[in-house]
């Protein structure tokens, strides 16, 4: 397919689509799925069927639309009604309503700071189009950018573009995607690899579940780009296994887009080739980490080796390659197609864009969301959040996973982008945000990381295969009522010396969930420890010494 | 290094040996290919055990201790049978914040069972994921691959107890 | 091929604690300081096996850098100023070794390297004279199925120096390590009998490199295991050679 | 503990040992002659080595064998830290628990079973339980239940070190780290 082909097929579908009075887009991701969403797309496919509407309504199995809570979510378009806890018995309601009043009592309000708060780059597409569908992707402007990559520009202007655009890596770090790409580019040798981080590892996170399940091809698409901008010709997706919708959507839009010719070799009639295969995470959050992710692509144990070498230098079988994870490679074709500058001007000065959260835990609405970096904590949870539910507390929003922090009520005001978060002891990490309230105990939840964290360890280092260990052990001590203050004390000795000596990002941030919640909470260790007591109730403290146990 | 491998034959006559072996034909019998061909053995047989190890070492030339270190380096591989039915608890931090300990709990009171044990008439197998990755929904276990919300332990108890008697 | 023991490449002028040395800019700051004089505790690392950088005692700190690095895989830079000795890494060693000695059952005074371990001997010349970190008392196998060697899990630190010699030297790979984090271990071949094993040559490879009493020949009462590594960098020289 | 004690001119010295075999009991005769200059800087007011019967108040330095393995064990350990100023680990026993620790990793009962019921040939097999403290799960090095001033590590600790180490404490002086001696 070349690029004219490409617009033709784009503007084809368009007309296609105008033809239909309606669409209807059910949310097949997983969370909606998990609500029995595939009954609900067999309920309006048989009832078109049965009102013989085939003509004019389609039903569209699409990605997230956000409010994972109030799943499955029904999306009627143009009309832009969007139907929440939807039935499959509501399908003959929702279908004889078409043009008239919304069917009231099913309506989800969009016009609430959730929806209008947040702004999509990344989720532009998700809960629009058809998850399945090449055309519905190519409609709505997909494929434009690496067209406009492979006949308009060099490989070294594509790489300045995403330099001026400020984008930093999604996946936790915050290096400059720019500079990243800019290494491989130059780094000596022929062959280089363009791998993409999709072993989504942070327990609560699903950013990248939602992206792949809901667009995959425009994971695919930045990847191609990429590896246009560096000189590479084969990439992998190394993708969790416990993904199984992700994996069949992503193999099903590789398979499309080399029918299409918009991957794989001559793309769009150029000299370009760029081949993409899966592989498949097997259940190790080390392999988060590039040295460990690249060693479990090669067939081994997923264990990091020190850096230096830099994978840029030194990646996959010897060859310079360029690690992205999801989020980062799905920011590029718009950053292709509106340039760097546009990019540059959303979010803050540092922190340039926007940044898909999944925000759960105790808060109203647990979901997907995507918002301009720099945008407050506050408005986060209480604005798009809607607040914490029960009327309870506010305690804690964690962020960053097993390698972040807990953040406390007085930096609620505080904006969210790579700086201000580890100003307070925490990280952006992949966007897991856990809002916590009166009814979480601080140690509790650090003992639950360190417990994340002992089992995720490969062992080859001895500071993060031990030293976590121990460090559960004293957190159980604290919570089961047994710890004096010299335990206290060991604890933080073991922190420091953990966080120093471990050999990869794993050990090295393992402490971090520990130190953030000793800095803010300290009040709540020592209750455990020296009153035998545990304010939020969590903890039984079962052997707390019988004189003062509570 | 194509006679080796041609001398090798599978554990078993068992058909299920010609989709492992498309997999690892489609790699190239590349020692790079263990994990994909043990994705494979474990998605057909349900666990890898030793037979199964040994034959793909050979096949693909990799050391037996190798594949072992690779198999059980990785969680989601097993090397034991797994039960009729597989419950998987989600562990991750939104689902231990709504309280899937609890649920983890009424489980493991209810079958007798801890995770990563099957119950002694071979009907379920209890597990749990670090993260299912379905954090909105959160409680999340899956009975038999089928994502379940906002679970509360009875309900689940009560729908595993259901899924077993079927 | 110019084989890789061989320093070569530009000389590059540094400071170790203070004292102007040089060395190739293949080399690494574990090798200068040693043709120097100047010691770096280490245990993972074995002259003669690859460097994983895995036990983290050669960690030093390098002027300008927060990050604390390994000597045993950094490479030396031109102006670079290292200090190897400082009270920060000592502290840091010193828990390394209590780490490894509260990892598994570590009885000294009945174990047949008594007087020749590493890990004892360390342990003394770093001030480690107690542990204050939790023990863990793991039940740990022993397996002296094999004809002439044992191996004590009790004792094995997983420096994996046993895993490196079989497949980097030997060839044959019967060890690998299984699991992860604490409940990694050594094993041979599918974690079977180190005496049924079908691809150990009984060398004894593994054995002479071990650092402490987990792998030892059989027959030895205790304190009597001392063991031969001038094999091994005698070997890597020879291969090199034949290159 | 870490106050520098100012020690009388002679001071009173306990000794014990707990689980542990007395080998470093036997050590610390092998000092020999210098037990003689010993003698007129040290009253032993407590040990094997003597007769007396309950442990006495104010001791100001209590050299303690063996690990923690009995209840009995955890009731003289604190009583012995309550009435002591210095309190010296002696021993690997004491410092890490040792070969008493080799059953650590087992069950107690399953120990017990095995050493008096299936092993040998016993005639009426029992597990002894009246008048014998009961066996803790784990037997634990003495820092694990009371604050240790010394560490002096050593299967036995030789009788130089022990030297080195009363010397020190003569001196008024908790030598820390500078206990730089062998485990086993």
């Amino acid at each position: 397919m070349t690029p004219e082909e490409l617009h033709e097929l784009a503007q084809a579908h368009l007309e296609a689509d105008k033809k239909l009075s309606h669409c209807l887009f059910v949310c097949g991701a997983a969370a909606c799925l998990a609500a029995r969403s595939d009954a609900v797309i067999e309920a309006f496919q048989a009832a078109v069927k049965a009102r013989g509407l085939e003509e004019s309504v389609a039903v569209k199995n699409a990605g997230c639309m956000g409010l994972c809570a109030l799943g499955p979510l029904v999306r009627v378009e143009p009309a832009g009604v969007l139907y929440q806890q939807v039935t499959p018995e509501d399908a003959g309601a929702i279908l004889d309503g078409l043009g008239g009043p919304p069917v009231e009592r099913l309506v989800c309000p969009t016009d609430v700071p959730f929806y209008q708060r947040q702004f999509n780059i990344v989720l532009e597409n998700s809960g629009h189009i058809d998850s399945e569908s090449l055309d519905d992707y190519v409609a709505r402007g997909g494929y434009a950018a690496l067209a406009k990559a492979l006949t308009a520009m060099t490989p070294g202007q594509v790489v300045d573009e995403v330099t001026t655009s400020g984008l930093r890596g999604r996946g936790g770090g915050g290096y400059r995607t720019g500079l990243k790409w800019s290494t491989v580019a130059k780094a000596p040798g022929q062959k280089k690899y363009v791998i993409c981080n999709a072993d989504e590892g942070d327990p609560g996170a699903f950013m990248d579940r939602s992206v792949l399940e809901s667009d995959p091809h425009r994971v695919l698409e930045g990847m191609a780009i990429a590896a246009y901008a560096v000189g590479a010709n084969e990439g992998y997706i190394y993708v969790r296994a416990e993904y199984p919708l992700a994996i069949k959507r992503l193999a099903d839009a590789i398979r499309k887009a080399q029918r299409a010719g918009v991957l794989g070799n001559a793309i769009m009639g150029t000299t370009f080739s760029f081949q993409v295969d899966l592989r498949l995470g097997a259940g190790a959050f080390v392999c988060g980490e590039e040295t460990a992710l690249i060693s479990s692509i090669e067939g081994k144990r997923g264990t990091p080796r020190p850096r230096p070498p830099y994978p840029a230098e030194f990646g996959l079988w010897g060859r310079p390659t360029l690690i992205n994870n999801v989020e980062t490679f799905a920011n590029v074709p718009a950053i292709v197609r509106n340039g760097g500058h546009w990019f540059a001007s959303i979010g803050t000065e540092k922190s340039a864009g926007t940044k898909v959260f999944a925000l759960a835990g105790r808060v109203v609405n647990t979901g997907l969301i995507e918002v301009p970096m720099g945008i407050t904590l506050r408005e986060i949870i209480y604005d798009i959040g809607g607040g914490i539910p029960e009327g309870r507390k506010f305690k804690a929003v964690q962020t960053g996973g097993p390698s972040g922090g807990c953040i406390p009520q007085q930096y609620l005001d505080m904006p969210v982008d790579y700086e201000s978060l580890a100003q307070v002891g925490s990280i952006m990490g992949s966007g897991g945000m856990i809002v916590m309230d009166e009814t979480s105990c601080m140690v509790d939840v650090a003992r639950f990381f360190m417990d994340f964290c002992r089992t995720e360890s490969c062992g080859r280092c001895v500071p993060c295969r031990v030293g976590t260990t121990h460090m559960h052990t004293l957190l159980t001590r604290i919570t089961d009522g047994s710890a004096t203050l010299d335990d206290l004390a060991l604890l933080e000795e073991l922190c420091e010396m953990v966080k120093q000596t471990s050999l990869c990002g794993l050990g090295q941030t393992a402490p971090n969930p520990v130190i953030s919640t000793l800095r803010y909470f300290r009040d709540e260790y020592l209750a455990h420890i020296v009153e035998k007591r545990c304010p939020a109730g969590v903890c039984r403290m079962t052997r707390a010494p019988k004189e003062v146990a509570v | 290094m194509t006679t080796a491998v041609a001398a090798v034959s599978p554990p078993t006559d068992d058909k299920r040996w010609k989709m492992v072996e498309t997999t690892m034909r489609k790699h190239g019998h590349q020692p790079n290919a263990l994990i994909e061909t043990l994705h494979k053995v474990q998605e057909l047989f349900g666990f890898l055990d030793d037979d199964a190890l040994r034959y793909v070492a050979r096949m693909l030339r990799v050391p037996l201790s190798k594949v072992y270190g690779v198999a059980t380096f990785y969680h989601y591989f097993t090397l034991k049978p797994q039960g009729e039915h597989t419950c998987v608890v989600c562990m991750g931090t939104a689902c231990y914040i709504k309280g899937a300990a609890t649920i983890l709990e009424a489980i493991e009171d209810a079958f007798g069972i801890a995770p990563g044990q099957t119950t002694p008439d071979g009907k379920l197998s209890l597990l749990t994921a670090r993260c299912l990755g379905s954090c909105g929904i959160a409680p999340a276990l899956t009975i038999d691959g089928r994502m379940n919300a906002k679970g509360d332990p009875s309900a689940v108890v009560e729908s595993l107890r259901k899924v077993i008697a079927t | 091929m110019t084989p890789v023991p061989i320093p070569a490449g530009r000389v590059k002028t540094l400071k170790i604690d203070g004292r102007d040395v040089s060395g190739y800019e293949n080399q690494t700051i574990l090798e200068i300081a040693r043709e120097n004089n100047i010691h770096i505790p280490t245990l993972c690392n074995l002259e003669g096996l690859d460097d994983i950088g895995a036990c983290r005692l050669c960690l030093v700190e390098i002027k300008g850098l927060a990050r604390l690095l390994p000597a045993c895989v950094t490479r030396v830079q031109e102006g670079m100023e290292v200090l190897t000795d400082t009270e920060r890494l000592r502290r840091h060693r010193r828990m390394v070794i209590e780490l490894l000695l509260s990892e598994r059952n570590h009885v000294c005074a009945v174990c047949v390297s008594n007087g020749h371990c590493e890990l004892q001997s360390l342990a003394q010349t770093l001030g480690v004279n107690h542990v204050h970190v939790p023990y863990r008392y793991p039940r740990m196998a022993v397996d002296a199925t094999h004809g002439r060697f044992g191996v004590d899990h009790n004792r094995c630190i997983l420096c994996t120096r046993c895993v490196r010699v079989c497949d980097q030297i030997e060839g044959a790979h019967t060890w690998d390590v299984a699991g992860r984090g604490v409940e990694a271990m050594i094993i041979s071949d599918l974690k079977q009998d180190w005496g049924a094993s079908a691809t150990c040559t009984s060398c004894g490879k593994c054995v002479q490199v071990c650092p402490t009493g987990a792998l030892f020949v059989k027959g030895k009462a205790v304190g009597e295991m001392t063991k031969q590594r001038e094999f091994l960098p005698y070997l890597t020289l020879m291969r090199e050679g034949e290159k | 503990m870490s106050d520098t004690p100012r020690m009388p001119a002679r001071i009173r010295m306990g000794t014990i040992w707990l689980e542990g075999c007395s080998g470093c009991h036997m050590s610390f005769l092998d000092m020999d002659e210098r037990l003689i200059d010993l003698a007129d800087k040290i009253e032993i007011v407590f040990s094997p080595y003597v007769d007396a019967k309950a442990i006495p108040d104010n001791v100001d330095v209590f050299l303690v064998e063996g690990g923690i393995g009995s209840d009995h064990d955890m009731e003289v350990i604190r009583e012995i830290r309550r009435k002591t100023r210095v309190l010296v680990a002696f021993g690997d026993c004491a410092v890490t628990a040792n070969v008493p620790s080799m059953r650590n990793g087992l069950d107690v009962g399953a120990v017990l079973r095995y050493g008096y019921e299936e092993t040998g040939q016993p005639i009426q097999p029992q597990i002894p339980t009246q008048g014998i403290p009961a066996l803790l799960p784990q037997v634990l090095p003495v820092h694990e239940v009371v604050p240790v001033d010394v560490y002096m590590p050593g299967c036995p600790p030789s009788a130089d070190l022990i030297h080195f180490v009363v010397g020190e404490v003569l001196e008024g002086r908790l030598p820390g780290r500078g206990v730089r001696a062998r485990f086993g």
